[in-house]
């Protein structure tokens, strides 16, 4: 991997922290309404595994979307008006938090219902199987979510079928305030792809490039005909579930346990003590995603709200 | 012109379609190997094999939740769902998924997905498998909803239907598979949303969709024995919903009768009789009557059956409550 | 009497059952731990403990079909959807198990269960999140629906719902949890299938229910100031659907507008026009004005989901039309 | 176990072939409507379980329920009544084939939709261990049903809640015309126990006394706290899915070969080679029980058809 690129990604983690940060402000200010679901602490996971994608693979997720988004491709500043409800926005102003999508980055979203993502995964890879398509599909979601009917099926249905498809389970511990044990029969959740006959494994996802090397190997084999793979990457949320989540569920010692393994600082070490970058200019990717997220800010605030008339545009294609 | 069964005019669609476009597959439970519950796809497995006529596990959800995600990669998927009553298994991608991506995101999501479904009592099934529930997925704003009563708006319907860039519910009316009727021998199209006067005449309106249908045609053939000349309307689209020709035939007869096999309460005819009614307040001559389901979940004994399930005779009736 | 919130009138009559009745207990996402993602079971898992206030994992189909299940050994289940968007994943089992198996297998099996939702727009969580979809749940047969639209409704329904030997979905407005209003101190229950004068008035009849009855009350006030009074009719069950008071209050104002949030294709508008004219076609001096929701998928944006929700001034708008 | 007990169970497959034989021709002559599906050739799997269970353990099936039915001790004629529609029906003529149940007996049916009662299972499981009754509950479904939502969900669930529950499935190869191998991840269906971390085992569903072996067994340990338990039992049925069949699926031959494994003649030739019961009993408990269906056709073709108002009753406990 060559320098720029290292500089990239860990451009894009501390992006995305920079603008959730900047998102629960303006949340708590009123600018941004809805839900809003912060991936801070996961950065490593979805940049670590969507860096190892070709543009032409397909990538869908869960309403935990903003760094997905940043890591497709799509601008902060546009993420920062869907975010605000702007005419700008990746969904124009009509989805917000959860519904973060750009498919001509191959990224198709961002859904809010539990698990009705998978299903439309396998018809993903469905599309590049029957085309012939050489395109993997990676879909993301939550330990919580693998506890629901639509996982079983859209797993099944890929075997069956043998898709292109990684399925990526992001294991931060919770769904909602139900600790992974609570609600899943078995506590690893990978035990669950072998249900289904699927290759799997897990991952630290505190680790960018442990992440990202597990990626490319998998991405590859699925690629050439391997079929589906599930792998798990065990991260944790530092934030609430969402804006407004009372943590009745855990000890605040149990986030800063997971902080001192922060995935922005084990990647700024790791890059530091490989030498493949200098502190300082690490420091000035922090200035330009600090640079980056208060333009967003701006581009933002500025732009217009989605006119009166679009309320009715886009319910059907052909009215 | 060929006088073909609505089972053969939807094959016929399903079949061109595929033969046009290779961006067109089919999927659902039993479509290939077995040929189609209702024998709708007999013979499709052979001639296109597995990869367009893909045999599924049962999981509705995948069924419909992969067309989903296959329309987005630009193909054209028919699922089918072996019944209606099935749809309540896979409603979320329905109703949430289907009906939404494209307006939730802003329009950049194209869903050129058809839902095939049968849908209808009338056969013993008892209550989970007999229902006529068409309404509900009305209500969704997104999802175009389909219901044709004729072999020749069947196949016209589906083949807009699988052409349309919308997602299409196309409900088909398992009692009706071996009605037949005139079908053209080369290709035509017929236009989603939009009603149709299936038969004309002056004295009533009967306001109606797919088995209504035929059972108003049934009712009107008696009426006018009686000299009473029912003009029939065919909403034929739920979803979007073509007023027009309901208020033109209506603004003339003055008296309408509104016949759906699904439930009363809360059924189509509760918005048609609302709409008439604001639409068209100063013609009214009489109340209108809705006729439809009795309101209890369908009994697996037949006379009970029959006896919840909207009849010819109660068409007949309700015509001459009002004429 | 005490003024208390919605919230708290829910979760008194839910800890009040709970007292009274071992046989009752709670099970859905997040209501132990959490404390109800809407705060409504709060304290109540230290209270009641785990086995009687039961989290459950992310599985809405398991959550309503164990409910059912352990309704039949003899318990009285109250089984949380998080939001009445999420009852689509468990739609199967509420409208073709709930509602149907005691019929189905010839009254023989009992299931007093509740199904609590969150129902409701307006709180910018986009499409599918912000639905008020209460009229499908209406449509089948066998399924009570009750959904309250004050402290006072709220507390005596939930009591009586839960005591129902038959299944009831309760919904509950997100937007109403803070509406505070008057809640006797002893143990009352409010039966459930019959509708209530929330507002007496001559001049104009608003049939409305939940959310709208917020606004049609907002909406009177500033009406009264014009000379107009309304009265105003909350539907409170919308299966029954008790429609005599309905037609009472319109026998005597000759004018209705009837207000619901959620859409008004297809919606309880409909119905409730339908039944107006064809029970009271007489007594009719104006048009009855539906007042509804846009038909489009919510929108997440604030200024276009308030334009997509209907508003006081629309019902206000809509009494002036015909008053 | 007894030698009364053995010619008992012999008796009620032999008496749930010979009612299904004649279901197939009442549905032909018209008498009998709607979907039919006969459990021929499975008879061992529910009769064994069932003899296993104590009378206060709950037993819940799919549409593919008579041979259940009569099992849990519906008289035939009840049943026979049930599929003629009849007012003296076990579900009053209102539930017909696919809605066999009796609640006094612990039966809850006889349930249509696919998986649908897989999470009533669990509820009934629920109910018992909130009640503190050492009950059991036995939930019967297909291969196919372990393909749905509603499985993955109970499943999970039974194992969270440790439940008392066997999850019986009753391989009999296909679900409709689809092949178990196309249709699942696994060909194994047991292997998917694995992926809930469930104790799981396969046994011949063509040999009474293997299932009615195992099932004590394993009934014994979940009452004892156990907890859930995934028993496969591997059989066949020799009609098509129901009436009306194609049955371009599979070949002639294939449905021979299983025959010859017939579970009525092996549990014949087991009892007889063990002296266990003669020759001339088990004839005699072949004609007990083709009078005992002929009477059952006479009482449901002399009893009345469900009042007119009937119609309107039950749809509300409390109207
Ligand atoms: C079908 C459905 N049920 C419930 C919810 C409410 N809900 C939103 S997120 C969530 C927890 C999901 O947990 P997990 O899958 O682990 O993802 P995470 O939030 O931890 O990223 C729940 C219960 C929902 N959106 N959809
Ligand atoms: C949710 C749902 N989808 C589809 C069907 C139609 N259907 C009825 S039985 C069946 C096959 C079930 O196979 P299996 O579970 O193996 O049981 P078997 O019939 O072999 O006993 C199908 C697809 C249904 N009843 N419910
Ligand atoms: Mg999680
Ligand atoms: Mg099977």
């Amino acid at each position: 991997m060559e320098k720029r690129e290292h500089l990239d990604l860990y451009f894009q983690m501390v992006t995305i922290r920079r603008l959730e940060e900047r998102a629960a402000e303006l949340y708590q200010e009123g600018k941004i309404g809805g839900f809003l679901h912060l991936y801070i602490g996961q950065e490593a996971v979805s940049t670590g595994v969507i860096s190892a994608r070709q543009p032409e693979d397909r990538i869908i997720t869960a309403y935990r979307d903003h760094g997905v988004a940043i890591n497709c491709g799509i601008p902060a500043r546009v993420v920062m008006a869907e975010l605000m409800g702007k005419a700008t926005g990746c969904s124009k102003g009509k989805g917000g938090s959860m519904h973060m999508a750009d498919v001509t980055k191959n990224y198709f979203g961002g859904h809010a219902i539990v698990g009705s993502h998978l299903p439309l995964a396998s018809g993903l890879a469905l599309g590049d199987l029957y085309q012939h398509n050489p395109r993997v599909t990676v879909c993301m979601f939550g330990d919580g979510a693998t506890n629901i009917g639509f996982f079983h099926e859209a797993v099944n249905l890929s075997k069956v079928w043998n898709l292109p498809i990684l399925w990526l389970c992001e294991n931060n511990q919770y769904g909602m305030g139900t600790a992974v044990e609570r609600a899943s029969a078995v506590p690893e959740i990978p035990q669950k792809a072998e249900g289904y006959g699927i290759p799997n494994s897990r991952v630290d996802g505190m680790n960018i490039m442990e992440v990202r090397e597990a990626a490319l190997e998998i991405i590859k084999k699925i690629r050439e005909g391997g079929g589906p793979y599930f792998l798990e990457a065990v991260t944790y949320r530092y934030r609430g579930h969402s804006m407004g989540d009372p943590e009745r569920y855990r000890k605040p010692e149990e986030i800063h346990h997971w902080q001192e393994n922060d995935p922005i600082g084990i990647y700024r070490r790791y890059l530091v003590d490989r030498q493949l970058a200098s502190e300082e200019e690490l420091n000035q990717k922090d200035i330009d995603a600090q640079t980056e997220i208060d333009e967003a800010v701006q581009f933002a605030e500025s732009s217009p709200e989605p006119a009166p008339e679009s309320l009715y545009q886009d319910v059907f294609v052909e009215p | 012109m060929a006088r073909i069964t609505m089972r053969e005019a939807i094959s016929q669609a399903l079949w061109e379609e595929m033969e046009r476009d290779p961006k067109v597959f089919i999927q659902g439970e039993e479509v290939g190997v077995w040929g189609g519950s209702y024998a709708v796809t007999r013979g499709f497995y052979d001639h296109f094999g597995g990869e367009r006529v893909r045999d599924t596990p049962i999981s509705e959800s995948a069924i419909i939740g992969s067309a989903i995600g296959a329309a987005l990669t630009g193909l054209r998927p028919v699922a089918e769902l072996m019944t209606i009553n099935f749809a309540f298994v896979a409603m979320d991608h329905i109703v949430n998924q289907a009906a939404k991506l494209h307006y939730m995101f802003g329009g950049q999501m194209v869903l050129p997905i058809v839902i095939r479904a049968v849908s209808g009592g009338g056969r013993q099934l008892a209550a989970t498998h007999s229902q006529t529930p068409d309404v509900i997925f009305a209500h969704f704003p997104g999802l175009k909803v389909v219901a044709p009563g004729t072999p020749y708006d069947a196949k016209g319907l589906l083949k807009s239907a699988i052409r349309s860039d919308d997602p299409v519910l196309y409900i088909e009316h398992a009692t009706l598979y071996q009605m037949r009727g005139e079908v053209p021998d080369g290709e035509y199209l017929e236009p989603l949303g939009k009603s149709k006067i299936q038969r004309p005449g002056k004295d009533v309106t009967i306001v109606t969709y797919s088995k209504g249908l035929d059972l108003s045609m049934k009712a009107a053939t008696e009426l006018a024995k009686d000299g009473i000349e029912a003009e029939i309307v065919d909403l034929r689209s739920l979803q979007p919903l073509d007023m027009e020709p309901v208020y033109e035939s209506f603004k003339k007869t003055n008296r309408a009768v509104i016949v759906e096999e699904g439930w009363r309460t809360f059924g189509i005819g509760a918005e048609i009789s609302a709409r008439i009614y604001e639409e068209a307040f100063d013609y009214i001559d009489a109340p209108i009557v809705r006729i439809g389901q009795k309101q209890v979940p369908l009994p697996y004994n037949r006379n009970l059956e029959q006896m919840a399930l909207p009849q010819v005779e109660d068409v007949i009736k309700g015509v001459k409550e009002i004429v």
